[in-house]
C-alpha cells in the first residue's frame, strides 16, 4: 500500500506499461527530459530511451498523426496533449483519422492510440490552458473517452487505457494532480468503461466525472449535514457511457443533477439529461437539471472560481431539484 | 538575404525518355533495366489505363458514385511503384490506381469503394498499400509516423537487403499547402525517418493551378526543411523508377527523407464530378498529349525492336480481357449490410453501439413481418411509402 | 417574384453581399473560375473580380486563420469549406480564435465572418463528403450557428449572416441545393436568429433543421392521412437556439420528436431535450425522442438512405411518442 | 537532387555590432542612424528589461499568475520595434513585451493579462500591437491574412510613405513546426502579402532545444517557399534594426514576404512555472551571457563617448522609478467582474446568454441577501462554506 498523486500514480502506471509492452512509445511535447509541464511523465525517457519517450516536434497534428502511422507499424503511442486548448490542432487527425481507420478497413486495422489530455481549470493559469473539449470527442463515434477523477483510478485507467486497441482520449483533471490517495495494488481495478457510485445515497442523483468529482462528493457532504443524502456517480467513461449505473440510481432517487467543468450548451449533461428522461420518464420527480460552466469562453483566472462550479451552485441546484 | 535562385530561372527535370521515345544519359540518374523491364512497364501503364477507363465508364453508366482517373499520370505511378522493394510500405492520396496495381491490389476493390460499398476493403498491411486517405495531406503524417517505426525496429542501415525497408507517401500537388504535409517533413526530418515523399505535381487542384499553392518550384519546398528534393519527368518512367529507386535506396541505408516531385499532367477532370473546361484551356491539354506517357514507351519499344506488333496486340488484349472481367466482377459485387456497420466502429464493441443495432435490426424486422420478402437488400429503407401497421415499441435506448 | 434553386438563392444572396458592401470578399477552394464544386459561387468572380472572389492555397486552417486577419483589417470574408468533412484542419482556428477575438478584446474587436459549410448526406459521395458537424460548433461559445431548409431562407439568411458582426457558422444542407422555390423579394425576412414553425399541428411537435426539415413536411404530410396533426418546426438558428418557438409548441402538443442526420450521441437532440425537459416538465406526454444518425461515422454510400433519417424512422418515433 | 549546402556548413549571421560593442561593416545591412537613436535603443533595452524583471519578481511574489520573460530577447524586439514605420502593424507571440514597449503599449496591460485580469485590455487597433496569441502560431496566419487585406486597401507599391505600410509577425523557434506556420509562409507567398515574418530563436521551445525542430537554420524554411530569408545577431539591436528596416521597405514596395531569424537566446525560463534546469546546462548560460544584448551598446557607447556615466545612471533611475510605478499600479488593478463576461461573447447579445447572466446574477443576490455586505468583490464565490437559506428559485433556463 502506498501512498501517492494522481500525477505520480499516471507516471507509475505508464511506467508498468513501458515495461509490460515494447511497443507502448510514449510522444509529445516536452514529455523528455522536462518530463512534461506537469511532471507526468517524469523520469521515463531516462529509463526507456528517447527511442520510446520521444520529444516531438512543437505540431500537434503532427503527434496524433505520426502516432496514427506507429500503430499501424504496431506500437501503441501514448501522446500527449500539453493542455486541454492545444488539442484543436490535431483535431482532424483525431476525428478523421483516429477515429475512422479501424472502420474504415472494416475492422481490419486497429488503432491503440491513447490521447491523454490535461484538462479543466481551477489552476491560476492563462487562456486557452483550462478547458473542458470533452463533448467533442464523445460526439465523436470511434473515440473512446474516460477521465479519471482520483489517484486509484488514475493508475488503472491508464494501463487499462493503453492496453485497448480502441483509440481513447484521456482526459486528466490537472488541478487534481497533487491530490493523494492509497494504492492497493492487489485490489483487481473495474473496468475501464464503467462508473462508480462514488457516494451512496437516496435523494437526488449527482452525476459527475474528472474535477468534479471532489466538488460534488463535498457537497454531498455538506447536504448529509442538511439531511439530504445525495448519491453521486463518479463516470469515469464518458465515451461509452455506462448507463446502467445511472439508471439504477435515478430509479432510486428520481431526481438527478449533472455536474461538469463545461460549457453547458450540448455538454455531457444534456446527453445525460435526455437518456435518462427517456429511459426513466416515470421515475423522475424532476427534470435532470445541469450545472457546468457557463455557456462562454473560459473566463481569465481572477474570475474563473466564479465560471466553475462549485459546492454553492452545487447545492443550489440540488434544492431546485429538491422543490419540485 | 539568402538567394532564391532557381525561383524563375531554368529549372532541372530529370529526364531519361524523351516524349520521342529516345533514351538520355544524365549525371546522376540512370536507369540500369533491360528492355524486358520497360516492356513490364508498358504492360502495367497500359492496363493501369485500361482499368481506369472502364472505371470512369462504369461511373457514367451509374455505376460507381465518383471516380478519380489517374489518366496521364501512369509513369509516375508505375514507375515509382515497380522501383518499391518488397518490404517498402506506400501510403497513398485517393488516385494511385497504378501504384496498387504495382503492389496487387485488386482493382475491384478500388471500385467497390468509389461504389460506395466500402471505405477501403483491400488488406492493407498485406499489400503494403494503405487504404486511400480523401483528406488532402492527412496521409503524410501516417507515412512519417510508420517511417519512424520502422526506424524504431531497427530497419534501416542494416545493410541487409532483405531487412532494410522504407516507406513511401504520395500527395499532390495541391496537398503541398495543408499543414499536415508541411509537419510531415518536419517529423520525418527530426527524426531522419525513412521515406520518399512522392509529390505528383499533376499542375492542378481541381481548379486551382500550381501558381497558387506555390511560385517557385515544389521540389525545393524540401530544401526549407532539411532534405534534398529532385524534380523528374513524371511522364518519363525510366526517370520516376531510377529516382525512386535511389531515394528509397537513401532511405533504407539510414540517411533520412527525400522529396520527389514527378512533374507531370492531370489529362482527365479532378473527378468524374469535375468539368475542367470551367477553368483550363483545351491547349494545354494538347501540349501535354505530346508528351504521354505511355506512347514516348511505344515508341521507344518499336525504335529499340524490342516491342514488335504481337506484343502490343496482346497487351492490348490482355487489357480489354481484364476490364471486361472486372467489370463484370464489379457489377457481382454485394451491396453492404447496414447492420455490419455498428461492428466495425470499435476493436471492443460497446453496450451502446450493441444496442443501437439490435434496435436497428427490431426496427427492420417490423418491415419484413409486413413484405414476408423484402424485394432486395435495400427493402426496409425503400418502404417510405408504404408504412408497416403500428409495431409492437421496444422502449427504445434511440 | 422569381423561382430558384437554393443553390442559385445562395449565389444571389452572396452576390447582393458583395454589391452592398466593398469590403464583403469570398474566399476558399475553388470558388473563382470553377464557382465552387456545387457552383455556389459561380460568376461572381468574373464579376467582382479575384481580389474580392479569392482561390485560396489547398489549406483550410489557412482560409480561416487569414480570414480572421482580414477582419481584423476591416473585411467581410466568407469563407467557404468545400465539403463538412474538411472543416475539422480549420477547427482550432475556428474554436481558439475567430469565436474568441470578440471576448478576448473585452468587445473591442469583431469577427464579421461567414463560414459556408456544405453539410449532410443523401448525395452518394465518398467518404468525409457527407457529415454533419453542428454540434461541435454549438457547443463552442462565441460562435453563431445557423442553417437554411429552402431557397428563400438561404436568399435571406446568408445576407443576414454577412451582415451579422459574429462569426456564423452557415450550414447548407447539400442535397436540397437544387430543390426550388419562390422568391418574393418584397416579403420581409424573419429575423436570422429565429425558428419558426414550418407546419403547424397539435398532436406532435417534429423539430428538425437543414435537410431534415423537408423530411419531417413528408412525415407530417403522410401523418396527416392517418389522423395525426404534427408540428414541424425548422429551427433555422442551432447556436443560439430560439426556444421560445419551441417552448410554445411543446406546451400545445405535449410530445417532441427531434430529427437531425448528425450522430444521436450529443447531437442537437440531446440539447433540445434537456432544454425541453427541464423548462415543459409538467406539459410532457411522453420524454423527447431523437430520431438521428446512428452512433457510428457516416457509412458509404450504398447504405446512407439507411443511416440517415427517413420518413418511416420520424413516423416510427412519432408513434413511440404517441404511444405514452 | 537539389543540394541543401549550409546544411552543415557555416552559416551567415548578420551582425553589425559586436558584444564586444564594436561596429563591423555588412556588404549588404547597414545602420545609418546617429549615437542618439543607439542610446535609444540602449533607453529602450534596458526600460524593456526593467519592466521584464518588476513582472518576474511580482509574479514571484504572487501577484500575477505567471510571466513569460524576455530576457535575453531585448534587441531583438527593440530593434525590430523601432524599425517599424507609424502605419505599420504588428502581431506577436505572448512574449513581445519589448515591441509592446516601442508601440506605446502600457506594460500594465501586460501584467494584467498574467494576472488573470483579462485575456489582452489594450486597443490593439489604436497602438497597432495585435493581442497576444498563445497559441502557438496561430498568429502567423491572422497577420498573412492582415497583409492581404492591406494589399487589397491599395497601400504598398505606392511610392508614398505615408500611405504604404507593411506587417510584421513574431514567432518563435519552436513555433516554426506548426502547420499554421507554413500555412501563412504560403499564403504569404501566393497573394505576394506585404509581410516580414520575424522569428525570433531564442534556441529552446519550453525544453526542447531547437534540433528538435529543424536540422537546418531557420532562416533557409523561407526559401523552400519562395521569399528570401535572412539571419541576424538578434543580440545586436543595430543588425535587427538595419534588416527590419530593409525586409519592411521590401514589402511596403509591394515585393512580398521575407523572414528574418533573430538568433538569440531565452536567458531565462520559458516562464515563470518552468526550470530549465532540468534540461539545459549552465555552460550555455554563461556563453550566451557574453554576447548580452544591452552590454554590448554600452560598451560601445562609452567607447564612442556618446553615453557618459550621468546618461546610464539617468536610464537605471527613470528605470527603477517607471517599475515602482507600475507595481503599485499592478496592485490597484480592480479585479474583474464575472458578469460583464457575458457581455463580450458576442457583438450582438443573444437571449440565451441573457438570460444565463440574469440567472447567475439572481443566484449572486441570494447571498447578498445573507450577508449584507460582501467582504470583497470575490464574496459569493468565497461563501462555498456558509450556506444561504433556502433562496426563493427562480425556475432557470440553466
Ligand atoms: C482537407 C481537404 N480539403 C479539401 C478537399 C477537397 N479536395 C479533394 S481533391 C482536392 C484537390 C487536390 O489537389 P492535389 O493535391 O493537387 O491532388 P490531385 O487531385 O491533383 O491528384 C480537393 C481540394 C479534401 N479532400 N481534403
Ligand atoms: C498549439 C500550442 N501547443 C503548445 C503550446 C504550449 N507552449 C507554450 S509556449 C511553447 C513553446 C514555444 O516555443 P517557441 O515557439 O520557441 O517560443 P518561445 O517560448 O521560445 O518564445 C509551448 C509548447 C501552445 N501554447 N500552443
Ligand atoms: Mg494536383
Ligand atoms: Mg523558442
Amino acid at each position: 500500500m502506498i501512498t501517492l498523486t494522481m500525477a505520480k500514480a499516471l507516471n507509475a502506471g505508464m511506467r508498468r506499461a513501458l515495461e509490460a509492452d515494447p511497443k507502448v512509445v510514449i510522444a509529445g511535447e516536452d514529455v523528455g527530459k522536462l518530463g512534461g509541464v506537469f511532471r507526468v511523465t517524469e523520469g521515463l525517457q531516462k529509463d526507456f530511451g528517447e527511442h520510446r519517450v520521444i520529444d516531438s516536434p512543437l505540431a500537434e497534428s503532427g503527434i496524433v498523426g505520426t502516432a496514427v502511422g506507429m500503430a499501424l507499424r504496431g506500437y501503441r503511442p501514448v501522446c500527449e496533449i500539453q493542455f486541454d486548448g492545444f488539442v484543436y490542432p490535431a483535431f482532424d487527425q483525431i476525428v478523421s483519422q483516429l477515429a475512422r481507420l479501424h472502420y474504415r478497413s472494416r475492422g481490419l486495422l486497429q488503432m491503440p492510440i491513447v490521447i491523454r489530455v490535461p484538462y479543466g481549470g481551477g489552476i491560476g493559469a492563462v487562456e486557452h490552458h483550462s478547458e473542458s473539449p470533452e463533448a467533442y470527442f464523445c460526439h465523436t463515434p470511434g473515440l473512446k473517452v474516460v477521465t479519471c477523477s482520483d489517484p486509484v483510478d488514475a493508475y488503472w485507467m491508464i494501463q487499462q487505457a493503453i492496453a485497448s486497441d480502441d483509440p481513447i482520449i484521456f482526459f486528466e483533471p490537472k488541478r487534481r494532480y497533487h491530490e493523494r490517495a492509497e494504492l492497493d495494488e492487489s485490489l483487481a481495478p473495474a473496468p475501464l468503461h464503467s462508473a462508480r457510485v462514488a457516494r451512496p445515497g437516496t435523494d437526488v442523483t449527482l452525476i459527475a466525472y474528472g474535477p468534479m468529482v471532489k466538488t460534488c462528493l463535498d457537497a454531498a457532504e455538506a447536504a448529509a449535514e442538511e439531511g439530504h443524502q445525495l448519491e453521486v456517480i463518479d463516470l469515469r467513461t464518458l465515451s461509452p457511457l455506462d448507463m446502467a449505473v445511472v439508471y439504477e440510481s435515478v430509479q432510486k432517487t428520481g431526481r438527478v443533477v449533472t455536474v461538469h467543468e463545461a460549457q453547458l450548451n450540448l455538454g455531457l449533461g444534456a446527453e445525460l439529461a435526455a437518456r435518462i428522461t427517456e429511459q426513466c420518464f416515470y421515475s423522475l420527480e424532476a427534470p435532470v437539471l445541469r450545472v457546468g460552466g457557463f455557456d462562454i469562453p473560459y473566463p481569465p483566472s481572477r474570475v474563473e472560481e466564479e465560471y466553475l462550479p462549485d459546492l454553492d451552485r452545487v447545492l443550489d441546484m440540488v434544492d431546485r431539484s429538491l422543490a419540485y | 538575404m539568402s538567394d532564391i535562385s532557381g525561383a524563375s530561372g531554368e529549372v532541372e527535370l530529370v529526364q531519361l525518355l524523351t516524349p520521342e521515345g529516345e533514351r538520355l544519359e544524365h549525371p546522376e540518374y540512370s536507369f540500369s533495366g533491360d528492355d524486358d523491364q520497360i516492356k513490364n512497364f508498358y504492360h502495367d501503364m497500359v492496363l493501369t489505363r485500361r482499368v481506369d477507363a472502364e472505371a470512369t465508364a462504369l461511373q457514367r453508366q451509374g455505376e460507381l458514385g465518383l471516380w478519380a482517373s489517374c489518366l496521364g499520370q501512369e509513369a509516375a505511378q508505375v514507375g515509382s511503384g515497380r522501383a518499391l522493394g518488397k518490404q517498402d510500405f506506400v501510403f497513398p492520396t485517393y488516385r494511385e490506381h497504378g501504384v496498387a496495381w504495382c503492389l496487387g491490389v485488386d482493382p475491384l476493390h478500388l471500385l467497390a469503394l468509389f461504389r460506395g460499398i466500402d471505405l477501403g476493403g483491400w488488406d492493407s498491411q498485406q499489400s503494403r498499400f494503405h487504404l486511400y486517405t480523401i483528406v488532402i495531406g492527412a496521409q503524410t503524417l501516417h507515412a512519417t509516423g510508420y517511417a519512424m517505426g520502422v526506424e524504431r525496429d531497427g530497419l534501416v542501415g542494416t545493410g541487409d537487403p532483405d531487412r532494410d525497408m522504407a516507406v513511401v507517401c504520395y500527395f499532390g500537388d495541391g496537398a503541398t499547402s495543408e499543414g499536415d504535409v508541411s509537419e510531415a517533413f518536419i517529423f520525418a526530418s527530426s527524426y531522419n525517418a525513412p521515406i520518399v515523399f512522392i509529390c505528383q505535381n499533376n499542375q492542378w487542384a481541381i481548379s486551382e493551378p500550381i501558381e497558387r499553392q506555390s511560385r517557385i518550384p515544389l521540389y525545393r519546398r524540401a530544401s526549407g526543411f532539411g532534405f534534398p528534393g529532385v524534380r523528374v519527368d513524371g511522364n518519363d518512367v525510366l526517370a520516376v523508377y531510377a529516382a525512386t529507386t535511389a531515394a528509397l535506396e537513401r532511405a533504407r541505408s539510414g540517411s533520412g527523407p527525400s522529396l520527389i516531385e514527378a512533374y507531370t499532367y492531370r489529362m482527365g477532370a479532378h473527378t468524374t464530378s469535375d468539368d475542367p473546361t470551367k477553368y483550363r484551356l483545351a491547349d494545354e491539354l494538347e501540349h501535354w498529349r505530346l508528351k504521354d506517357p505511355i506512347e514516348r514507351v511505344r515508341a521507344y519499344l518499336r525504335r529499340s525492336g524490342s516491342g514488335d506488333d504481337p506484343f502490343f496486340a496482346d497487351v492490348e488484349a490482355e487489357a480489354s480481357d481484364y476490364a471486361a472481367d472486372l467489370r463484370a466482377r464489379c457489377l457481382a459485387l454485394p451491396d453492404p449490410e447496414m447492420l455490419d456497420f455498428f461492428d466495425w466502429v470499435y476493436a471492443e464493441q460497446t453496450t451502446h453501439l450493441a444496442e443501437q443495432k439490435a434496435h436497428y435490426a427490431e426496427y427492420l424486422a417490423t418491415f419484413e413481418d409486413v413484405s414476408q420478402a423484402p424485394v432486395d437488400g435495400l427493402a426496409p429503407a425503400q418502404s417510405a411509402s408504404g408504412r408497416q401497421p403500428q409495431p409492437a415499441y421496444p422502449r427504445g435506448v434511440h
